[in-house]
């Protein structure tokens, strides 16, 4: 397929057979899964020790009497409802609650300071926030007289806010009951309700998502119900996701994959979600209910990983020796039987040995013994990593997507899965990547706007209803999956025009443990150059294992050895880059250790341990120079802040190494 | 790594607290009872039910008695021989005086009575604790003992001086005497036996068996939080005799068949507390692992050298044994204080956590 | 030191009295001649140098000790002998300097053993361990599972307090104090051996139960940050004698206290 | 009424009119008090110095006697027969200190008492399997005890001493003797009171627990051999002996787990107090009430004083 040309999502236009298709708004939805699957678990929380259920049934009636209390406080249609706080059923509710009025939830970061909270209550002018406990109360209140708007806040968690001023504070159960008692009062009020859940449509606003800003102030992002609600249909038919699912949330309920996992898919397809008692117990809870689906950014699955590994240094030797064969055998073999390839049938038998020895355990020990789907997303996760748990029979996937997309941009379908792509376009999305690289998406998902910044709006959206991701990438033409290299504006050229990603290029030297850090320069340069840190816990190990003597860090870092090491590991990049047709031309050709680790405290790190190049290049600049010129080593003295906050200067000499590129892999798929 | 806990979650505090939260145990603890009941009686030889089970059964209720009192609510006692002795000439006169009410209820009605007894000789443990309450639980030992030989009115003046078991029947089918078939007999013990394992184990998850863990980990943060000790200590003093008790009346009446009063001499009250000792304080379970070890040792011992060609004297094997038992104390007490019962637990906990150690 | 409490002080009426207690073991004077009030619903705590028979006259308060002479007064009602089990029925709980939990037992069931008081189902149920047993055992544990939220502690309800670090157990041990529901709860040194961020999650732990219990407490604490933070109100020992009594602030510019306490304790 | 008055007349009328019985039962119960404090002593001397509730002690004498015998029985002359059985207690001791003591340093006591049941078992099933369960005579002239009995006429009758327990008496006595000696004035002695006191405090002194632990137990050994000796010069060595041994717990209870003279006194008043109670009250009973009355002494006897005649009260902390 051609990189300029629209990818079409396969499945197109796929037949909706659900009967629920017809309900366009989750309070309708509520209403058909209370009457189609009335006594199906709808909602679990473990509280107090023990996993409370809801049946569809029930919390329709919770949330019924939840709206119509909401309504005697006077929240109306197009009104705002913040809500604030960790995963809890009557937070979901109050979500569609407020729909059910026709207002909007505007789910905000719990852990967000007041500052940031005061910004976002304001912007949206919310008029009812709905919250967990006293900590939201108290950051509130502190921000209160700011907010002219504000008429309630309603909290869930009585503790702690007895002896407070309840002229505007609401508790949930205080607002189900004036809910109950109105219902109970006025027959009116039932058809009341039911007639402004009829009147919501599926083009209207219901929700806005607030995106956590990393460059200036956050935007809301306006979602209609036709937004999400075909998202996750979508994305359920993708799947195969059915009312048998069991999914943890745990995830902020502001990020819009919480809102599509565990509201939207779940009220679509009627699956059951579960809420942890306490996020330091999120791992235990997970392995009681045993999840079908689950949803974790890679850092999740990499402590898991490590955690893994760390206690099983800690077991018998024998033992020990056993979970590596298998683990070795599982990363063979794993992937493919997963695949369903073709495996030699001896392989199968160990494979089947292992699942009852080691992989089965394990996944009960994660809690994943009963995984359907897995996603991973929001980064690049370690091909070592992905391969681990693909490896045990588990179907882990990664997927792309953005708020402003409801989520599903390109997911990877079963049996076609890669560590290095993030999938085809899902149902009913168009993708398309311009000259520049950029990946821009079409989808039933695209969002209405940014709230209150037509600006902002104009510039993610084309005319002709494109949205711009601010993504760079391409489509990998053996796989015809979408690879996404880097943030757009990061993305240069090189001198010959070929495009240059930084980031892809340092992602993939820094999946080699050996590696710490990468900074990669190539934009309007002749050719592309890295600076390295080593990891002195990984190389130091490796250092002892092959009896490299060295005193200090600037020492191992200068080490030939560890340059023919790292070497080693560049040119391993190098042919991996060559087999992508697009990033061929952007091979390392030289690169350098650093003599120091790069530090936050020295402002070469950002605080989130994101690289700033452009600052490292001018603190740098002699070496920069020197990776250009053909200069093979070069003094440098840089100024650094020591843990006790004394400054200091470290000076050093830093050797340069070639590398040979690597032969470019024939074309496949030539374009037309 | 049997042990696949992912989706078995609890919705109720009834689930939660019950006693086998584990579909796995469930399963497994349905087939233990599968195979007491179907398979042993319908496979085994009188050899094994009579010699083997029966017993093996009967002392792992003593031992379930002694272990309410010493692992549980720790009270040392050198006294359950004596209580068991209790539990039998009760059940004897019992039956004497009222031939006709059925012997099973008598088995238990004797309960009561060294019930009553443990309890007047569970005063002391008010004032004293540790080998200062053993010495005293000796008192209890050495005077039933004596009563039993001396009291002839007990063993209803037989010049045998000894307790011969009269005939008895359920639904016309004889349970007791000579007639009765060792299989009835082992139905018999099994149904007691596991029925008061059931209760045994529901009081020691329950209030009372909190509270006797208090007053054993800490007496003192225990009264402070208002637990009576003297009526916590007799109450365990009274349910551990009533266990012996039973299992004593249960020894004579539908194993033995007839006994005097050495059978209950102070061998067989540190007979029961080397089964828990090295069972597993604290623990039912540690009951029967223990009673199945020291009492099945012997009996490996008599029977496995033999078939090994190598001839061994009856007497010999007893002393070995002695030595063997003396050494497993020892052993136990160094390498495994809680016992075998600790032992399954570190198993079955690593299989719960296989394949990482913790 | 927290003012609006103190206001307030006189108004309270008085939960338990000590007058002229004196505590002697084998001739040796631990207690001579002490008085003090403990009002509803303030946190007293009782200070002074080690040796200043402060635990002391915890156990003579929950009547572990029985005093040499003087009369002690609860909820009105003076006593003279009193068993520690009476003192719990009459709702005085207490905590331990060095932590006096059932070791073998897990979290939850320390804290179900605290409401053995309130249990009263008999022997005959908890062998069925059905019915009405088994309602009262769900009720409790739902009682206990509010401590347990409370306290922060979910994550280790199951498990053996023995494995647990110091702090936890300190909770725990809390935790157990307060399933008892008691009136006055006696915490002698709750924070001792604590690093900073323990001793601030406990100190919030022990205001939460003032102020949402209306428990009256009184504590025994070395940390005199602590105790000025917390208290209405300071009695301060020494070597058995009171010296001073009054609030945070009159203790800590009292001469006699500077001398004999803060004096020792700098 | 008549059983009022066999309780509590009748005896004494008999004890008035026929004191020669008297003194005899007094004498024979002293004699059986102070076997019982014999080994009593081996108790105190290992409580003392190791907290350690030894159980085993009642064993370890039936265990010297029958080594002895059983060594003569080889053709051993009997002194030599002896010193080896000196040394096979002093073995005893050394390998329980290693095998049981050092890995359960530490331990609670109850542990510990426990443990000694298992050396009780341990021995038993040992020296039968050696020397056989039946009783055996105790060597008693090749070790030159006497032997008859003195038949001194007094109080208008005979009251008659066994040789042999006088013998025993004056043994007994010089043993406690040299043993308070032992305690008091050597260095070892005194460490090991230091032991009882703390064990930190005898480390500081300098001396390992190991080493010391050893020569109690072997004390305690020489113990049980004279005990054993003497009880089988009166009666017979047999392992029935192991029971009547626990007879010496109730003396403990009575002397308390520390005190020599406890010992010592606390025996002789269960040895009267139970030949009395048997002479003159256990006919009432149909006899033999001997196996529990000093158990039933001491259960009394612990509700009123549970730290014993001589141990001081112990006041509870918090």
């Amino acid at each position: 397929m051609q990189a300029d040309s629209p990818a079409k999502g396969e499945h197109g236009a796929a037949p909706v057979t659900d009967p629920g298709a017809t309900a366009d708004t989750f309070p309708k939805l509520l209403i058909h899964n209370a009457r189609t699957r009335a006594d199906r678990p709808a909602i679990r929380h473990k509280d107090l020790g023990i996993w409370r259920t809801w049946t569809w049934a029930e919390i329709f009636e919770n949330v019924r009497e939840f709206s119509v209390g909401l309504e005697t406080l006077g929240l109306a249609r197009g009104d705002k409802l913040a809500v604030i706080g960790s995963n809890r059923p009557r937070l979901y509710w109050a979500m569609c609650a407020a729909q059910g009025l026709g207002a909007v939830p505007v789910p905000i970061y719990a852990d967000a300071v007041a500052e940031e909270m005061a910004y976002v209550l304001e912007h949206a002018e919310v008029t009812v926030a709905v919250v967990e406990d006293q900590e939201q109360v108290d950051k509130i209140l502190s921000i209160s007289g700011r907010l002219t708007g504000l008429t309630f806040i309603v909290y869930d968690e009585t503790r702690g806010l007895r002896d407070y001023d309840h002229a505007r504070l609401k508790s949930i159960d205080g607002v189900q009951e004036r809910g109950r008692d109105t219902l109970a009062r006025d027959a009116a009020a039932a058809s009341r309700w039911d007639a402004s859940v009829a009147a919501g449509k599926g083009g209207d606003l219901a929700v806005i998502l607030y995106t956590s800003g990393t460059t200036g102030r956050s935007k809301g992002v306006m979602l209609s119900y036709d937004n999400v609600i075909i998202s996750a249909r979508n994305g359920n038919l993708f799947d195969r996701l059915d009312a048998d699912e069991e999914i943890i949330a745990y995830l902020p309920l502001a990020w819009v994959g919480d809102h599509i996992f565990s509201y939207a898919q779940s009220y679509v397809a009627g699956f059951c979600v579960n809420c942890p008692e306490a996020p330091e117990t999120v791992a235990e809870d997970r392995r009681e209910i045993g999840t079908t689906y689950a949803f974790a950014p890679p850092r999740i699955y990499e402590n898991l990983l490590t955690l893994t590994m760390v206690r099983m240094e800690d077991a018998g030797a024998v033992k020990r020796r056993m979970f590596h064969f298998f683990i070795n055998h599982a990363r063979k073999w794993g992937e493919k039987i997963l695949n369903k390839e073709p495996v030699p049938l001896w392989a199968r038998l160990v494979y089947r040995l292992g699942d009852i020895l080691v992989y089965g355990p394990l996944k009960n020990r994660f809690g994943l013994t009963r995984i359907r789907v897995g996603y991973t997303a929001g980064e690049a996760i370690g091909p070592e990593i992905f391969r681990f748990y693909r490896a045990l029979g588990i179907n882990l996937k990664q997927l792309y997507g953005q708020t402003e997309a409801s989520v599903y941009i390109t997911a990877q379908p079963d049996g076609e899965i890669y560590a290095d792509t993030v999938g085809k376009p899902n149902i009913g999305v168009d993708v398309k990547i311009d000259d520049t690289g950029e990946v821009l998406f079409k989808s039933p998902g695209v969002f209405a706007g940014y709230y209150k910044d037509p600006e902002k709006t104009a510039e993610a959206k084309t005319p002709d209803g494109w949205v711009r991701t601010g993504d760079a990438g391409f489509f990998d033409p053996k796989t015809g999956h979408l690879k996404i290299i880097d943030r757009a504006k990061d993305v240069g050229k090189l001198n010959d025009g070929t495009l240059f990603a930084p980031k892809y290029i340092e992602n993939k030297l820094k999946f080699y443990p050996n590696i710490r850090e990468a900074v990669a320069f190539g934009d309007h340069c002749d050719c592309v150059t890295v600076m390295l840190n080593i990891d002195l816990a990984a190389v130091g190990s490796w250092a002892e294992r092959n009896t490299v003597a060295y005193g200090s860090y600037q020492e191992l870092a200068g080490h030939p050895l560890v340059y023919d090491m790292i070497a080693k590991h560049v040119i391993e990049v190098n042919r991996s880059l060559a087999e992508e047709r697009v990033m061929a031309g952007a091979q390392i050709r030289r690169f350098l250790i650093l003599h120091k680790e790069l530090d936050a405290d020295d402002g070469e790190l950002t605080r989130t341990q994101k690289v700033r190049r452009s600052f490292i290049a001018e603190r740098y600049e002699p070496l920069v120079r020197a990776l250009y010129d053909d200069s093979t080593q070069a003094d440098i003295a840089t100024e650094v802040t020591f843990e006790d906050g004394r400054k200091g200067v470290i000076a050093a000499t830093v050797t340069i190494r070639d590398v040979v590129p690597a032969p470019v892999a024939p074309v496949l798929g030539k374009a037309a | 790594m049997l042990y696949r806990e992912a989706g078995q979650y609890k919705t109720s505090y009834q689930a939660d607290q019950a006693v086998f939260p584990l579909l796995q145990d469930r399963v497994g603890l349905l087939v233990i009872l599968f195979v007491a009941y179907v398979v042993i009686p319908l496979t085994g030889n009188d050899f094994l039910i009579n010699a083997v089970m029966t017993p093996f059964l009967i002392f792992s209720l003593a031992a379930i008695g002694l272990n309410l009192l010493t692992g549980y609510t720790g009270l040392l006692s050198l006294g359950s021989g004596a209580f068991m002795g209790v539990g039998a000439y009760a059940c004897y006169k019992l039956t004497t005086y009222f031939p006709d009410v059925n012997i099973i209820i008598w088995i238990v009605a004797s309960g009561f009575v060294a019930a009553l007894v443990g309890a007047i000789f569970g005063l002391p443990s008010l004032r004293i604790k540790g080998f200062y309450l053993a010495i005293a639980t000796l008192a209890a030992q050495f005077f039933l003992e004596w009563s039993f030989t001396r009291v002839a009115w007990l063993y209803n003046h037989n010049v045998s001086g000894a307790i011969e078991v009269p005939q008895r029947t359920l639904f016309g089918v004889p349970i007791t005497g000579p007639n009765a078939t060792a299989e009835t007999r082992y139905l018999i013990v099994l149904t007691i036996v596991v029925g008061m394992t059931w209760v045994a184990s529901n009081i020691v998850h329950g209030r009372i068996g909190r509270m006797w863990m208090a007053v054993r980990d800490m007496d003192i943060a225990a009264e402070l939080m208002g637990i009576r000790l003297l009526p916590t200590k007799l109450l365990a003093f009274a349910v551990s005799s009533f266990y012996c008790g039973v299992a004593g009346a249960m020894m004579v009446f539908l194993w033995y068949g007839g006994a005097e009063s050495t059978v209950f001499s102070i061998n067989q009250s540190f007979t029961i507390l080397f089964m828990i000792i090295i069972g597993g304080l604290g623990s039912l379970l540690g009951a029967y692992l223990g009673a199945a070890l020291i009492f099945v040792l012997p009996i490996v011992l008599r029977f496995v050298p033999p078939k090994l060609g190598i001839p061994v004297h009856a007497a010999t094997v007893e002393h070995i044994t002695f030595m063997i038992v003396g050494a497993l104390i020892i052993f136990f007490l160094i390498v495994e204080p809680h016992g075998l019962a600790r032992l399954w637990q570190i198993g079955k906990q690593k299989l719960r956590v296989w394949p990482f150690p913790y | 030191m927290r003012a609006p409490a103190a206001g307030d002080q006189a108004a309270r009426e008085i939960l338990l009295s000590m007058e002229n207690v004196s505590l002697s073991f084998g001739g040796v004077n631990a207690i001579s001649d002490v008085s003090f009030d403990i009002r509803k619903g303030e946190i007293c705590a009782i200070i002074g140098p080690n040796g200043a028979g402060k635990t002391s006259m915890l156990n003579v308060i929950n009547g572990f000790y029985t005093p040499r002479q003087g009369r002690i007064t609860f909820k009105g009602v003076a006593r003279a002998k009193m068993r520690p089990y009476e003192a719990a029925e009459r709702g005085i709980a207490r905590t331990f300097q060095n932590v006096a939990l059932f070791r073998g037992m897990s979290a939850l069931d320390n804290i179900m053993a605290g409401r053995t008081l309130k249990m009263k189902r008999g022997l005959l149920w908890q062998m069925l361990r059905y019915g009405p047993a088994m309602a009262e055992e769900v009720e409790h544990r739902r009682v206990a599972e509010e401590i347990i939220d409370f306290l922060h502690i979910k994550d280790i309800r199951k498990v053996q307090v023995g494995r647990l670090p110091y702090g936890l157990q300190k909770r725990v041990e809390l935790g157990r104090a307060l399933a008892m529901e008691p009136e006055l709860l006696l915490l002698d040194e709750p924070m001792a051996g604590m690093n900073l961020e323990e001793k601030e999650d406990m100190s919030r732990f022990v205001l939460d139960v003032n102020q949402h219990f209306g428990t009256t407490i009184a504590l025994i604490e070395h940390d005199m940050g602590v105790v000025m933070d917390l208290s209405d109100r300071v009695v301060v020992l020494d070597h058995g004698v009171k010296i001073a009594d009054g609030t945070p602030d009159e203790v800590k510019s009292d001469r006699n206290v500077i001398d004999a306490y803060l004096g020792v304790a700098h | 009424m008549d059983l009022l008055y066999k309780i509590f007349l009748e005896p004494f009328v008999q004890m008035g009119t026929a004191p020669d019985l008297l003194v005899q039962t007094l004498w024979e119960g002293m004699v059986g008090g102070m076997l019982y404090a014999l080994i009593a002593l081996g108790f105190v001397l290992i409580f003392k110095a190791s907290g350690v509730f030894n159980f085993a002690q009642g064993i370890m004498v039936v265990f010297a006697a029958l080594t002895l015998i059983g060594l003569h029985a080889q053709g051993i002359p009997a002194f030599v027969a002896l010193a080896l059985t000196i040394a096979v207690m002093f073995a005893l001791a050394w390998s329980v200190e290693r095998i049981v003591l050092r890995p359960l340093v530490n331990q609670p006591d109850i542990i510990l008492f426990m443990a000694t049941f298992g050396i009780t078992y341990f021995l038993i099933g040992f020296g039968e399997l050696v020397f056989g369960g039946d009783p055996k005579t105790m060597i008693t002239e090749e070790l030159f005890l006497p032997k008859g009995s003195w038949d001194i006429k007094m109080l208008g009758g005979f009251v008659s001493l066994q040789k042999i327990d006088v013998a025993a008496a004056i043994i007994a006595s010089i043993m406690v003797a040299v043993l308070s000696v032992f305690f008091s004035k050597t260095r070892i002695g005194r460490a090991l009171r230091a032991v009882a006191d703390s064990h930190k405090a005898a480390l500081s002194v300098g001396i390992s627990l190991e080493q010391i632990w050893v020569i109690v137990w072997f004390a305690a050994g020489l113990v049980a051999l004279v005990t054993g000796i003497m009880w089988g010069a009166r009666s017979n060595v047999s392992f029935a002996l192991e029971i009547i041994a626990l007879k010496a717990l109730p003396v403990l209870i009575l002397g308390g787990f520390t005190s020599i003279p406890g010992a010592i006194v606390g025996g002789l008043i269960i040895g009267v107090g139970e030949k009395l109670g048997e002479f003159y009250w256990g006919p009432l009973v149909g006899g033999g009430t001997d196996s529990w009355f000093a158990f039933v002494i001491a259960l009394i006897f612990l509700m009123f004083r549970p730290q014993g005649l001589f141990g001081e009260k112990i006041i509870e902390r918090v």
